[in-house]
């Protein structure tokens, strides 16, 4: 089984590799296909390792080598995989092949197609270790990984300002939560003495709550910057510059789940301080009702997206708190499938429309582009939780979870959140398929995209539809290592009525949306209309200010303060310090050295001078010895 | 030969400086070449000799100097002083290699194989005094190198870089005087060995006041805020090669006459003045990097960040614990690969376009995509990405830091935040955006002769940062060395306390969870 | 009635007055040849002082051999004092002088050296010192420091161009006021303990515990003040400038190593007992006096414009800085004086050569005097030897390990620090550190300017013979590798100056 | 009333401070060398009179040493005086100011 | 009484005479001065029974020194009043007088001298002369011959200085000037042998 493992794990470092040989070369289509190929391997690769755990073999643990060893330091690479890590495999790569393929086409016109696979492919393999590891180094080494690439891929189109700034502010606003986590990692080794997970696990039960609850906040910092929690979130929106499959492989379905994979791998330390899992419920909440209502207004076909992935974080935050940690895990999966679905599916409209993000612009492009309107749509279906899709097993299974550990306030926030996710999906699918054809004034000729990208994504779509059939098996497996609680709400009345009730709440939201956005003659927003000038909308449509806030108040005093330093105390203080004192004693000299006149007379009363002044300290001196025995 | 190769190392490049002067001015970067290879070759044969398992001094060699007065020439290399030492000659080497067109180019040459001298007599000085001879005399080549070949300011940055630490290390000289003289107190002879030296027991306060006094000297070499300044001005002044060799080497010279002096020293000291120093630690990380960040000069946004880094390079250093200490020897090696890597590729865009504004690029990655890829490669080095050599050289230091003083490594791993800020907005500057200035649109990528030097360093950056165990291992053996020395001799109970005994671990694990609360 | 004196011969020693007696010897012979032949060339007369030196420096070796088996030794009524101390310096006033003397064969023509008197009165000069130093008696002392002066004066005159009579004028003048101190110290000293002979001196004022304590500090007072003159403390030191740069380089080279060694061994000797027998005001003065000679010259040699000027500067601060060794009083302190004299001649007098070679007679435009900054502009890419060495000697004069001056320095700073003298010794350091900046002010022309207008590099050479060349080589291998031969240097002088008693 | 050996220590000493006052304010270099007689001269009367007091002879030999270092300055520096004049023309110590700093 | 009387009375002319001296404009008057100053000094030495001391005064200064400066003073034509800008005359006079009152404040009080030993007694029965024979060849012989050497000295250096090659400066003459020069000096030469 090992091969397999470092099949899977290796394959798309050699794809990156191998794409990165043409970086400086015009389009290669090898350098797609390659990739493409190897993350394949990848993804067989894991299923086979899939089929082992599946059938009750036991996770595969190698370690390849040492990493670094010093004092009582020791961390290796090695890899674990288990049942939990093998799930986040196959999502890994099935999206990743997906999406590799779907690139194929969708990267076809772009002059740096080669240097995409490279980073693509080094995405996916550093994504790969970060789930694959078995020690919290290990996860950290995955963890920048994905950062990095994010960062390479949001910037894909660097001329752009707006690219290069919203890489950059994902990698350092995934830097401070870095930082949080690398505090955790810390903590984790100097109590426990190691990092390895099994290890580290079996030491947790001997420290106190104290310890452990600092170590699961730290912890849990870091998790709140690679899943774009509250207030590290705004870098995920703004990430949406990245080409569309790079938002759909890492800032839907993979690295953003990075989090939620760290609690849930976490499990055992988060069991032993519900607080903090509370906390993290509670967070996870606000956030899928605070990212849900921003997407409600928003006018950016991307960010609505993206909004309802932070939104859909908050879900399984939610869960994973709670201590339903194979909820969240199951909704992690079933959301990458429709997640990215939904993103490859914008990524044909975006095609379409020579890029226009605005959903107004656009319009019954469900004539030209059946396809993906079909795909979108159950993609939305899936995402609003509806019968039978994914989305109704993994978040009713969050919901359900919420009623029954009486987390009613939870609960109820994320039962409205339904509904709003329901709306914000439904207006895209109206706006962008339905009602008017307002992108004729814009002169575009929509397309449907290339048919072989078509059918790259019908895996997803298959997943999306029946990846909530395989929640027994799935549960199954990874109950192996995770708390297996099932959240069966006693009552069947009431489980019905909460069951239905959340359908129909569903329902009538998607109707109306629909209803509100295909309606001929709609008001397009323009900024006259009254709900627009009301405090709500304009606090919604300006992100509740946070953007600004972080703009006015963080980045430009920090420029400030930088400049500040640099002029006023490093050049003004410090420098002019140590010049001053060189300056002094240079100038001393130059006021003194005309006590050197050339005059004979001066030099001979200096003379005279110096030896009055040793006179007077003689006599001082003289006298005092003297009467020495008068005075005392 | 295996008895003398430190004496060789370290004089081979002297005398073939003095050849070098009848040498062929044609002729004279292929000998320079030639003997940096040689050196190189003979640092890796000081490798391949070196026995990793052993943990004190190896290629001992003692003659005597001044012995009624206790100098003596001693030299010894441990795992700590190797690398620096394998990595000097190789920085040396790639820097006469890269060397690009310049006036006199023979003093040049010359005057790298006297400075390469210097410094690994730096580092494989075991006397107080011949230490101290070759720390001097490192400063005077380069103070020719950036006084003659520098920018426009270059005399006032070349004066100010050697006054300053001339200044500094005449302290530091008093405080070895008063070392020896010390030692003859307690046994009636003057030795300035520091191994025996090591071996003093000093009473606290005294400890305190040479701390400070070697402190002084070693603080300006690294150099510690606020006795930075110089360092900006002889980056930005220096010509690429100065700069390089002044980042990679000669910084870590302070640093490590931190572990080789300070710590085994005056470990009482040393647990005394651990928080102010890792204040003043965290100061030059925060402080400087956002300095950095405020810079119009790409070349001074490397030069702060060079003491931005060396303030990491601190904090490991005054953890006192083997992690600590390794990582801090490991970043030093680390940095010195990464800053000098930058410092070239500063150097790669000056001599197209001889400027260094930033303001005068943007969309470099258009028209150089290698150089924008070895440059990104470096920055994300320099920025500590894992799997890259400086990550392993920061986590360790932050790590065995967080021993000591939790809020401490909270604030000081913010370097990893600032540093992102400040090399992530550069790169933008440099390399994002449209290719806006004319000049800009034709420059040539990379050539042969600058890969020649980039390519081995992106290939040590990778290869350590995944594989650090060859130097990571001899490294480990002495860090544990000095720790249990310095546990051992340390008296006060915060002392002992706070520097855990490598061979006690059992007590280390508790002491450090009950001082961690 | 008055009776006869018996004198045996023996008891006499008079082999103690041979050092002293070859170079007065030489200068008559220098003149009788003169009488017989004129207008013979320098050649001869350098060759022949150089002799005469050389049998000097062999009677030394004589002399220390003796002062190794029999130790101190009294002599001629027990004036002559031939101790560690009057050796070693000695040695080094013979020593300097054999290495100045060839400098006479300059490639221009001076004035001074058309003369024969010129190289009798440099022989007699020699002698004078050396009874300065080989004697304890303060009448003796007073004798040979005149001869010594009055000699130097004349030799300073004699490079005959008005800076060098206005030089000449202003030394003879201070120094007449300096006698006059000295004579009034002396005074004081007699009329407190009937004796002129330090020794004895020292005995009595012990003897009465120091009662007059107020006397003897103005006697000190006095003498110190004389001293001060001669060692160029400040504030007795302002004709070092002026007389620095009115005489030749050469000469001022050796103005800033002979005189000053025979005045420092008088010093030692004089207020070293002073200092062991507690004499708080004198350790006080003495302190300021270095603390303040070491700063002040510093800073003054910071802004000066001329090389040679800056050298007379930098002259000043080495002898503060040396003057600490009296002030701290131990065997190594006093050994430390003598190696860092050593050091510092070979070095200062390979600086001052260097000068001296690039010694023009017509002053270019654009100079402002004879070794103005600007004239060593660029020297590295016209005359490279000569600009490496030249920076060897000024690295070294900035106590820059390895070279010679530095392990002088900091075998002074060790004994400072030995003796508990912290802060004298963290001054000592700092000044250093401060006299980096003008000796790299001059490097930094040197290597890292553009010369002001073309030349080729004679200029810089344009007195060189190969005797000056030898000289300065000497003195560059002596400064670079003086590490060689430190240690038994060293224990040599150690042993000298534990054996003579201090 | 006795005259002792304080009486001529005191007379010295007033005569060395004249000696002082003239070498401090004297501009003309002949003049200026007078005083400088003066401070040697003021010495010797003390040296004499403490020989006298003591009975020993040594202060007698001082100063006629003293005496003799006198007038072998005055031989050296009329002889610089003279080679002054003969450049400058007068021999005021204000004109002799060309090196300074 | 009588000892007294003296003293006074030289003490009072030695100090007019000296404060002459330093502050007369008419340079005949300081010589004058300063030579009617060491005549009254010789007279302390007599009073003091150092009757060899002041006979050499006498003769050293009062005959050569003095004719020295007399003919040095033809030389400079300085009958003429010598003009002296002067600089703070207070400072000058103060710092004297500093000096002159510190030091006799301390001088004026008594040294204790009882248990002074005269190394070399002036024995009562011995002429003055005899006596400091006896001391200056035995005890001080050395000092003699050196300030013998230092009077050669001074001998050659008046010499050298006022001597008439020191009119031309080789110094400052290129090497075509020396040439020359020294054609003069052999023509002048060979003038002389040949008149």
């Amino acid at each position: 089984m090992e091969i397999y493992l470092y099949l899977a794990l290796f394959s798309p470092l050699v794809g990156s590799l191998f794409a990165a040989l043409f970086t400086t070369k015009s389009k290669t289509l090898v350098a797609g296909v390659v990739p493409s190929l190897l993350l394949f391997t990848s993804f067989v690769s894991s299923s086979i390792l899939l089929v082992h755990i599946l059938n009750g073999g036991a996770p595969v643990h190698v370690e390849m080598m040492t990493w670094m060893a010093t004092g009582d330091l020791y961390i290796p690479f090695g890899f674990v995989v288990d049942q939990v890590s093998v799930t986040m495999m196959m999502v890994v790569t099935i999206v990743s092949t997906v999406v590799h393929v779907y690139s194929i086409g969708y990267m076809d016109h772009d002059k740096s197609f080669n240097r995409f696979f490279a980073w693509l492919s080094a995405f996916v393999f550093s994504m790969l270790i970060l789930v694959m590891s078995d020690n919290y180094a290990g996860l950290f080494i995955g963890w920048e990984g994905v950062g990095l690439c994010s960062w390479g891929l949001i910037g894909f189109w660097f001329h752009k300002e707006s690219a290069s700034w919203a890489a950059n502010e994902a990698f350092i606003m995934n830097r401070i939560a870095d930082l949080g986590m690398l505090i955790g990692i810390f903590l984790v080794y100097w109590n426990t003495g190691s990092l390895q997970y099994d290890h580290v696990f079996e030491a947790f039960k001997g420290l106190d709550v104290d310890t452990l609850a600092l170590i699961g906040i730290f912890l849990f910092i870091g998790a709140m910057g690679k899943s774009a929690q509250f207030p590290l979130h705004t870098w995920l929106a703004d990430a949406m510059e990245g080409p569309t499959p790079v938002s759909a492989l890492i800032h839907a379905a993979t690295m953003v789940t990075a989090g939620v994979y760290l609690v849930v791998r976490s499990n055992e330390l988060y069991s032993l301080i519900p607080e903090i899992g509370l906390f993290i419920a509670s967070l996870g909440a606000f956030v899928a009702i605070f990212a849900a209502s921003m997407a409600l207004v928003n006018r950016d076909m991307k960010r609505i997206i993206a909004y309802s992935t932070l939104s859909q974080l908050g879900y399984m935050f939610a869960a994973a708190g709670l201590g339903a940690y194979w909820v969240a895990l199951f909704h992690l999966m079933a959301h990458a499938f429709f997640k990215a679905l939904l993103f490859l599916g914008a990524g044909n409209v975006m095609h379409a429309m020579h890029d226009e993000l605005d959903p107004f612009k656009m319009g019954g492009l469900g004539k030209t582009m059946k396809a993906t309107m079909v795909m979108m749509t159950l993609a939305s279906v899936a995402l609003a939780g509806l019968f039978p899709l994914a989305g109704f097993f993994s978040k009713d299974a969050i919901l359900e979870a919420a009623f029954v550990e009486h987390h009613y306030v939870i609960y109820s926030v994320l039962l409205f959140t339904a509904g709003l996710t329901a709306f914000y999906s439904f207006r895209l699918v109206a706006l962008i398929f339905h009602g008017e054809e307002r992108y004729t004034l814009f002169g575009i000729h929509p397309h449907e995209a290339y048919k072989f990208m078509l059918v790259a994504m019908s895996p997803l779509l298959l997943l999306a539809i029946i990846a909530g059939s395989l929640k027994m098996t799935y549960f199954e497996m990874v109950t192996a290592i995770l708390p297996d609680i099932e959240y069966h709400i006693h009552s069947h009345v009431t489980f019905w009525i909460m069951t239905i009730g959340t359908q129909l709440f569903v329902v009538i939201a998607i109707l109306y949306a629909y209803k509100k956005y295909t309606t001929i003659g709609m008001n397009v927003p323009d900024g006259t209309s009254e709900t627009e000038n009301t405090f709500m909308y304009k606090l919604l449509k300006n992100q509740y200010y946070i953007p600004y806030a972080y703009d006015e108040y963080i980045v430009k005093p920090y420029t400030k303060l930088s400049a500040l330093f640099w002029t006023e105390i490093d050049q003004k203080v410090v420098d002019a310090t140590v010049d001053g004192i060189a300056g002094v004693i240079y100038d001393s000299g130059e006021q003194t050295r005309d006590m050197q006149d050339g005059n004979l007379s001066t030099m001979l009363r200096w003379m005279v001078i110096g030896t009055i002044a040793l006179l007077i300290l003689a006599v001082m001196f003289g006298l005092t010895a003297r009467y020495a025995h008068v005075l005392g | 030969m295996v008895d003398h190769i430190l004496s060789i190392l370290i004089f081979f490049p002297a005398l073939a400086g003095m050849f070098g002067f009848m040498i062929n001015k044609d002729s004279i970067r292929a000998y320079g070449v030639a003997v940096g290879v040689i050196e190189f070759a003979l640092s890796l044969l000081l490798w391949f000799w070196f026995d990793g398992g052993v943990a004190g001094m190896q290629f001992m060699e003692q003659i005597p100097l001044l012995p009624s007065f206790g100098i003596n020439y001693i030299l010894g290399v441990d795992g700590i002083s190797l690398f620096i030492i394998v990595l000097s000659a190789f920085i040396t080497m790639i820097g006469i290699a890269s060397l690009t067109e310049t006036p006199n180019v023979k003093n040049m040459i010359v005057t790298l194989l006297f400075l390469q001298m210097t410094m690994v007599g730096v580092f494989s000085a075991l006397d107080g005094i011949v230490f101290y001879v070759f720390w001097e005399l490192s400063l005077v080549p380069m103070l020719y190198i950036i006084g003659a070949w520098g920018g426009p300011l270059r005399i006032y940055a070349s004066i100010k870089f050697f006054l300053y630490t001339f200044a500094g290390s005449l302290v530091m000289l008093v405080g070895m005087l008063f070392m020896a003289y010390f030692y003859y107190q307690a046994t009636g002879e003057w030795s300035f060995a520091i191994l025996d030296w090591y071996r003093l027991i000093l009473p606290e306060n005294l400890q305190l006041w040479l701390f400070l006094a070697f402190f002084l000297g070693f603080a300006i070499k690294v150099p510690m805020f606020p006795f930075h300044t110089w360092l900006p001005y002889a980056h930005g002044q220096a010509p690429t090669i100065g700069s390089v060799i002044l980042a990679a080497i000669l910084l870590k010279m302070g640093t490590y006459a931190f572990i080789r002096f300070s710590l085994p020293m005056f470990p009482d000291a040393s647990v005394a003045l651990m928080t102010p120093i890792a204040i003043i630690a965290i100061i030059m990380i925060i402080y400087t990097a956002m300095v950095a960040f405020a810079q119009k000069d790409v070349k001074q946004v490397v030069a702060y960040s060079s003491i931005s880094h060396m303030g990491v390079i601190i904090i490991g250093t005054f953890a006192l614990n083997v992690e600590g200490i390794s990582g801090s020897v490991f970043l030093m090696i680390a940095h010195g690969v990464v800053s000098g890597a930058l410092f070239l590729l500063v150097g790669v865009i000056y001599d197209r376009r001889h400027t260094k504004l930033m303001s005068e690029f943007g969309g470099l990655a258009h028209v150089m995509p290698r150089y924008a890829t070895i440059f990104g490669l470096m920055l994300m080095a320099s920025v500590g990405l894992p799997l890259t050599i400086n990550f392993v050289g920061e986590f360790l230091s932050l790590l065995g830091f967080y021993q000591q003083s939790h809020i401490l490594t909270l604030l000081a791993g913010t370097a990893i935040i600032v540093g992102a800020i400040y090399m992530l907005a550069a790169y933008k500057k440099m390399f994002f955006g449209d290719v806006t200035k004319e000049e800009n649109k034709n420059l040539p990528d990379v050539n042969k002769r600058e890969l020649l030097a980039l390519i081995p360093l992106s290939i040590i950056t990778i290869w350590l940062g995944i594989y650090p165990k060859p130097v990571l291992e001899p490294i480990n053996k002495s860090a544990e060395a000095i720790v249990q020395l310095m546990h051992d001799k340390s008296i006060t109970d915060e002392a002992k306390m706070r520097i855990p005994s490598p061979l006690n671990k059992a007590q280390t694990s508790q002491t450090s969870s009950e001082g961690a609360h | 009635m008055l009776e006869p004196i018996n004198v045996s011969m023996e008891s006499l020693n008079v082999m103690t007055l041979a050092p002293m007696l070859i170079p007065v010897i030489g200068a008559l012979f220098i003149l009788v040849v003169d009488l017989f032949k004129s207008n013979l060339d320098k050649t001869l007369y350098v060759v022949l002082s150089l002799l005469f030196l050389l049998i000097d420096f062999g009677a030394l070796v004589d002399s220390s051999g003796l002062f190794m088996q029999n130790g101190t030794l009294m002599g001629m009524f027990d004036v002559m004092l031939i101790d560690g101390l009057a050796i070693l310096s000695q040695f080094i006033i013979v020593g300097a002088s054999m290495l100045f003397i060839p400098l006479a064969l300059t490639n221009k023509r001076f004035h001074e050296f058309s003369y024969p008197e010129f190289f009798a009165l440099f022989l007699f000069m020699i002698s004078g010192f050396q009874f300065m130093v080989a004697t304890d008696n303060l009448i003796l002392i007073f004798v040979g420091l005149e001869t010594a002066s009055l000699a130097l004066y004349t030799l300073i005159a004699m490079h005959n161009r008005v800076k060098s009579f206005e030089a000449a004028v202003k030394y003879f003048t201070m120094g007449a006021l300096a006698a006059g101190f000295y004579s009034f110290g002396a005074m004081i000293f007699y009329a407190l303990t009937g004796s002129v002979e330090i020794g004895q001196i020292a005995t009595t004022l012990a003897g009465n515990g120091y009662a007059d304590l107020g006397f003897v500090l103005v006697a000190v007072t006095f003498l110190l003040a004389s001293f001060s003159f001669k060692l160029s403390l400040v504030p007795f030191h302002t004709w070092a400038p002026d007389v620095y740069e009115g005489s030749s380089a050469a000469m001022a080279g050796y103005m800033s190593i002979v005189p000053k060694i025979a005045a420092f061994v008088v010093a030692m000797r004089l207020f070293e007992f002073l200092i062991h027998s507690g004499v708080v005001w004198l350790e006080v003065v003495l302190y300021i006096l270095v603390v303040v000679t070491m700063t002040a010259a510093n800073i003054w040699a910071l802004v000066q414009t001329d090389v040679k000027r800056m050298l007379a500067y930098s002259s000043v601060s080495h002898a503060g800085f040396v003057m600490a060794a009296i002030l701290i009083g131990s065997t190594q302190a006093n050994s430390a004086l003598f190696l860092y004299w050593v050091l510092f001649s070979f070095t200062n007098l390979g600086s001052f050569s260097m000068l001296w070679i690039s010694r023009q007679k017509k002053l270019p435009d654009h100079q402002s005097s004879d070794h103005s900054y600007d004239k060593f502009a660029g020297m590295i890419h016209t005359a490279p030897i000569a600009a490496t060495s030249m920076a060897l000697f000024m690295l070294s004069l900035a106590g820059l390990p390895p070279f010679a001056l530095f392990w002088g320095k900091m075998y002074m700073i060790s004994s400072a620090v030995t003796s508990g003298y912290t802060v004298l010794a963290l001054i000592m350091a700092l000044n250093s550190a401060i006299a980096g900046y003008y000796y790299l002010k001059l490097i930094v022309y040197m290597f890292m300017k553009e010369p002001v207008v073309d030349n080729d590099g004679t200029v810089y050479a344009s007195n060189a013979t190969l005797a000056l060349r030898f000289i300065i080589g000497f003195a560059a291998i002596a400064t670079i590798f003086a590490f060689a031969v430190l240690n038994p240097t060293l224990e040599f002088i150690t042993s000298f100056v534990y054996n003579s008693g201090y | 009333m006795e005259i002792g050996l304080n009486h001529y220590l005191v007379l010295s000493t007033i005569l060395f401070a004249i000696g002082l006052v003239g070498v401090m304010r004297r501009k003309n270099l002949l003049l200026l060398f007078f005083a400088t007689e003066i401070l040697l001269n003021s010495v010797n009367i003390a040296f004499a009179a403490i020989s006298h007091y003591y009975g020993d002879l040594t202060g007698q030999m001082f100063a006629f040493f003293v005496i003799a270092i006198a007038a072998s300055e005055v031989a050296v520096g009329l002889g610089l005086l003279i080679v002054w004049y003969k450049r400058h023309g007068n021999i005021d110590l204000d004109t002799m100011s060309t090196m300074r700093g | 009484m009588f000892e007294a009387v003296a003293f006074y009375l030289f003490a009072f002319l030695t100090i007019a005479m000296f404060y002459i001296v330093v502050t007369t404009k008419q340079a005949l008057y300081a010589l004058t001065a300063l030579a009617a100053g060491m005549i009254f000094i010789s007279a302390f030495f007599f009073i003091l029974g150092a009757e060899f001391l002041g006979a050499i005064q006498i003769i050293v200064y009062t005959g050569a020194v003095m004719a020295l400066y007399a003919f040095g003073m033809m030389f400079f034509d300085t009958t003429r009043d010598v003009k002296e800008a002067q600089g703070n005359k207070f400072i000058i006079t103060g710092l004297a007088t500093l000096a002159a009152v510190l030091v006799v404040l301390i001088v004026s009080a008594p040294i204790i001298s009882e248990n002074i030993t005269a190394y070399y007694p002036a024995l009562p029965e011995v002429g003055n002369t005899q006596e400091v024979g006896m001391v200056l060849f035995t005890k001080y012989l050395v000092p003699f011959e050196v300030a013998a050497v230092m009077l050669l000295v001074a001998m050659i250096a008046g010499i050298v200085l006022a001597g008439k090659k020191m009119d031309l400066s080789i110094t400052l003459m290129n090497d075509a000037e020396i040439h020359d020069m020294k054609i003069d000096q052999k023509l002048d030469q060979h003038k002389k042998v040949l008149s």
